[in-house]
């Protein structure tokens, strides 16, 4: 028993220490790819509509009804200004240039979730 | 004709049935109206319940189709690696590379797991059943599955029924200790929220790194790591829109179910219903509570070192549970001051719990096999 | 250098190949052709008949990939069983729960089981081969492939052609049964309909009681109802709606697809052309028959208790064969006054049928194991 | 063969009579199951929209796309009014108020069957 | 305890790891950046690139989770047939089917099969690796796989690299050789298009009868054929929507992944990296070179024979690679003169080509099984 | 080795000849068939387009949803003459009247494709 509880906390040690040591190279790789990283302008939603663009042209032939459908949705989405709404979840790149944007639409959301939790 | 041995039949549904089916059927219904009515992780707990009621009619995972789905996808693996395809497709890691100092709230979330190891010890539990109690720590369903089997299999099912219930209990379970650790001048911290862009290089490097250094490192948490990071590389490459639809949708939604029914049908009262199993569910409630006050502490510390940058609340979030521990870590500020709002931090010590779990739960694999 | 191997090498597929390939390929150019241009339920009518094709040109059940998928999924169970899912997962029981003694022609509907029984034994077969094609009388595929493959599985490729084959006739088979037993004043009574609401509660438990009576009742029916309400409850419980989809699209879907691949790969020249399959098929028919006749006759006795209450009508639609029978039964009436609408009633008295059918399938297998 | 045949007619007779057994149990626990929730008013329609509420904050942030393209299809649903068709099928409890609703909507869809096959 | 075992089991990852492995792992990164910043076939490339990188981190395909995939797909050929399905599904025969006599060019773009072939026999490789390393020729992923996989599965993996990587590269390989081998007078030919209408039978009855013709003649292709042409089928039929739509994205996603990451799991450093891997990438690129250098003098062929009635750039579509070579050869012609719109013709080439590999493929492994 | 290659040479003119042998016979069933089957007159596009109205029949009842987004979807797509634009790709028989439809969609798309290709 004694013994098994002396492994226990030599596991303990090990596995935390390891966790940690784990870790930090982790922040080290994370903040080392930014700082690589970071003299490129492009961001990721610019990138995302161009790939998009390129990706629907290369599926153009293939995936008619697919294209078709988001096309409609697309239309329909920015008809009704939804596609504002709708992006602006955990992705931040969007937001990226004022702090304005994340917190007013941030707040927009509170706010929803106030009524729906007050008609639940 | 043999009379005999038709009544047998025709009555074996009712001789076969005991007290402990009969319970453990009601244990399967609360499950479900958990799921149904409470809607704590429904997509887990409704499957599981399912399965636990038909675990305790016959149908269950040692005998018939159950058996081929269990032995299919648990046995080998496959399942909680293809729902971690599809769990790597939805995060976003670009609130935790914009802020990676972040990342180390997803280590002090794992101290759950080696607390309740020791519990679990102390409780006279073998070595490897406790290493798989303790993994309950790691807060992550298909880690918890993953080291589990290969560890303990006689012991998976309470410990993924304990993973998964008290994950969808998180709201309940976080709080009262959020506001016991915390003063209100430490919810009230604000934190600035500039971030840096990420480019679409950084996040599609990050995936192949993270599975690079982390198999090396944590060779057992390898599968893991690899699934979820290829999950997080379809989706941010941007160029196999297919696949990356494909994990977020197919691939988990059918996984999902079938684990759940699979991991419930391991629920019957021969192997559920004894002290051990009350235990687990004690030790894993253990698991959840270490590992939060942990995050919490050091938190504080965070807050401490930066000088009252870091709101203590997103500690609470390094345990994984993800995203639910960040969107609770994040409500529980705005609860206290409506216009503060740290849920891209959260998300950030969120995502860092998620990776911190795997590679807690790969070194324990690793540890224990070597030591046992 | 061998070059007579070569030749027998590359010949191979022509000396193989006999009258008895070429007319079961002509079978399966038939029910191609009936799926594609007459669209008797085309979803398995075409694999079923692709599969016979593929069959009697090398590619039957009995070697390579198509044994691969046979034994995978029919050997296992599993095919039938996630099919169910996905019914049940489109079954709405509210019009049934709405008209409670609807459920009594769901078991009238299953007289064509037996009958065809006691004429199959009449006709010579052994009991559970006997059995096996009885179970072409629950006029539900699933059902029959899960009972079919327990009992006889050396007879299953023609059991399952009846059942699809017959289930897509019904729009033939049963209207001139109905007006022959039926009279005008019959087919012209009006129910009334003022649905009680069915809450969510009842919608969601219903599923589950199902499962826990019929499993201790009949246990070998266990697997096929524990599908089927699975399925339902996903959809009730309208909490888990990916699953729901799941089950409703792509799990129906490709097991759907591979079911009738493998069901046609068994219709071998060897395995199928011969008289035996000639009886079957027409027992089949006679077991639809049946069905239907007694489901009618007990909608009269129904409209006579009822003092007219009932339309005699709807007992058609308890053979199961879900939805066909329950719109036929709508449309029927509809046929002779243009304003008379059950389909609400004949919907109940169908999903009455599909658990009729299944409940019966697994009573006559506890029953057969029992006895053979 | 007579034993056989004997053998079949006591299957027969069990197996039938296991099957109404059976169904009459069901009826029994329906017409249970009916009359201990009749209390209970929340028709299905009323929580399936509210649950739909709940579900789609809770996958707010996971499913921008799927969200953003139910948003959309009902926006055009709404607009061009096919939402109460599409919905007219086999559930019934959008009807439970009035039976003219139903009536009426089960003679649209015959109308529109009878065209449909006039033009086969 | 055990600490010389403890520390052995927390270093294995390093000490496992070698040079061999670290190329590898590069190997693999290059796929990836292909597929993700060039587009090249990333569907595939990423999946294969992936499995690279973890077949060298300890998670190849003799072991674990991903034995278990390779052995479920591509041991039981299931992977290449299922993706078949999907493809036949998306193929359009209608451009072929118009204009019949295009089929003959999907056989001249075949010889690359066996001018490969006997480039193989000539450097020293035994038969059976020289004809798998031949159907690099096919220009085919699924065919390349299920040929290689049943002739030499020790080189499996080198083979499908080079055919999916090649087949990336067509826009590069390509065009080069066309503009060396056609003169501008050629590349103006315009080609009339004035297309009889395919009525829907035609389309159905298509499938059904090159299935059984090609299942006659070459057996051995019969699995790939009869998949193509299910696939096929379940579009055409125009009455199984939902089989269809499982088929082109349910079923082709999930199994291309797979496929990818099982392929890519055999790229291990031990039996990926010697020159027997170099000389089958050297001899992939002959094969790509043989193929478009016969399609398109073929194409001069016709082009003299039918009286500059056809443009010879439509030869170089007859290779297969289903549908990036039709559009190439579509576009070569358009960079000349943009209003000569070949495309049709091009497609109807490039489907014959796609038949034609598997013809190819299938006599083959006849042949070869006949003599070694 | 000498052996080896005229084995080589062997089933290189064997499989040659057999795949040629094999495309002929396919040539001549595809030409017997478009003989046999150019009296019907009814195209596929028209075909299609019943069908579809007769399979949204059939699945009326089970797949509301599906029907819905489709409906919307078609409804929007219509609205902003998408339809006609997504579905000229490969399939030619929309186009199977007037050789100048087909030219000029082509044509079409290939200025949008050079707009694009400029873009990169
Ligand atoms: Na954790
Ligand atoms: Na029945
Ligand atoms: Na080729």
């Amino acid at each position: 028993m004694r013994e098994l509880m002396q492994t226990g906390w030599l596991i303990t040690g090990i596995g935390m220490g390891l966790v940690f040591a784990v870790i930090i190279i982790l922040w080290g790789l994370m903040a080392l790819l930014m700082k690589l990283t970071s003299r490129e302008k492009k961001t990721k939603l610019e990138s995302e509509a161009e790939s998009d663009l390129l990706t629907e042209m290369v599926f153009l032939q293939e995936d008619q009804n697919d294209l078709k459908k988001k096309a409609a949705a697309a239309a329909v989405a920015i008809g009704l200004g939804l596609i504002q709404d709708a992006q602006s979840g955990p992705q931040i790149n969007e937001q990226n240039t004022e702090i304005n944007a994340w917190q007013a639409v941030t707040r927009a959301r509170q706010l929803q979730n106030q009524i729906i939790r007050g008609r639940r | 004709m043999d009379f005999t041995y038709l009544i047998n039949e025709l009555t074996k549904g009712f001789t076969s049935f005991t007290w402990g089916s009969a319970f453990m059927i009601a244990v399967g219904l609360v499950l479900i109206a958990l799921a149904v009515f409470k809607e704590y992780e429904p997509v887990l707990l409704l499957p599981i319940g399912f399965g636990c009621v038909m675990a305790n009619l016959g149908m269950s995972a040692d005998t018939g189709f159950m058996k081929v789905i269990y032995d299919a996808g648990i046995k080998t693996e496959i399942f909680p690696l293809l729902i971690f395809v599809g769990v790597g497709a939805m995060i976003d890691f670009s609130p935790l590379l914009s802020q990676p100092s972040m990342v180390l709230l997803g280590a002090a979330g794992q101290f759950g797991i080696y607390g309740t190891l020791l519990l679990a010890l102390w409780l006279g539990f073998p070595l490897n059943q406790a290493a798989s109690i303790g993994v309950i720590g790691a807060i992550d369903g298909p880690t918890a599955i993953f080291v589990g089997s290969k560890l303990a299999p006689e012991i998976l099912a309470p410990i993924a029924v304990a993973a998964y219930s008290y994950m969808s209990l998180i709201p309940i379970i976080q709080p009262p200790i959020m506001k016991l650790l915390t003063t209100r001048k430490e919810r009230l911290i604000r934190m600035e929220y500039s971030p840096r862009p990420v480019s679409r290089l950084t996040l599609v490097i990050f995936p192949i790194f993270v599975t690079v250094i982390v198999s090396l490192i944590a060779p057992d948490a390898a599968p893991l790591i690899a699934a979820l990071m290829l999950g997080n590389l379809l989706r941010e490459s941007l160029v196999v829109d297919r696949l990356n639809k494909a994990a977020q949708n197919e691939i988990i939604n059918i996984t999902t179910l079938f684990l759940g029914l699979a991991i419930g049908a391991t629920m019957t009262a021969q192997s559920f219903l004894n002290l051990e199993t009350l235990k687990i569910l004690a030790l894993g409630l253990a698991a959840f509570v270490i590992d939060t006050v942990a995050g919490l502490l050091f938190g504080k510390l965070m807050a401490v070192v930066t000088r009252n940058k870091v709101n203590p609340l997103i500690g609470a979030c390094g345990i994984s549970a993800f995203p639910m521990a960040g969107r609770l870590s994040a409500k529980m500020a705005q609860d206290e001051d409506f216009e503060n709002f740290i849920l891209m931090h959260a998300m950030g010590a969120n995502t860092a719990g998620q990776l911190g779990s795997v590679i807690a739960g790969g070194l324990l694999l690793a540890l224990v096999s070597g030591l046992v």
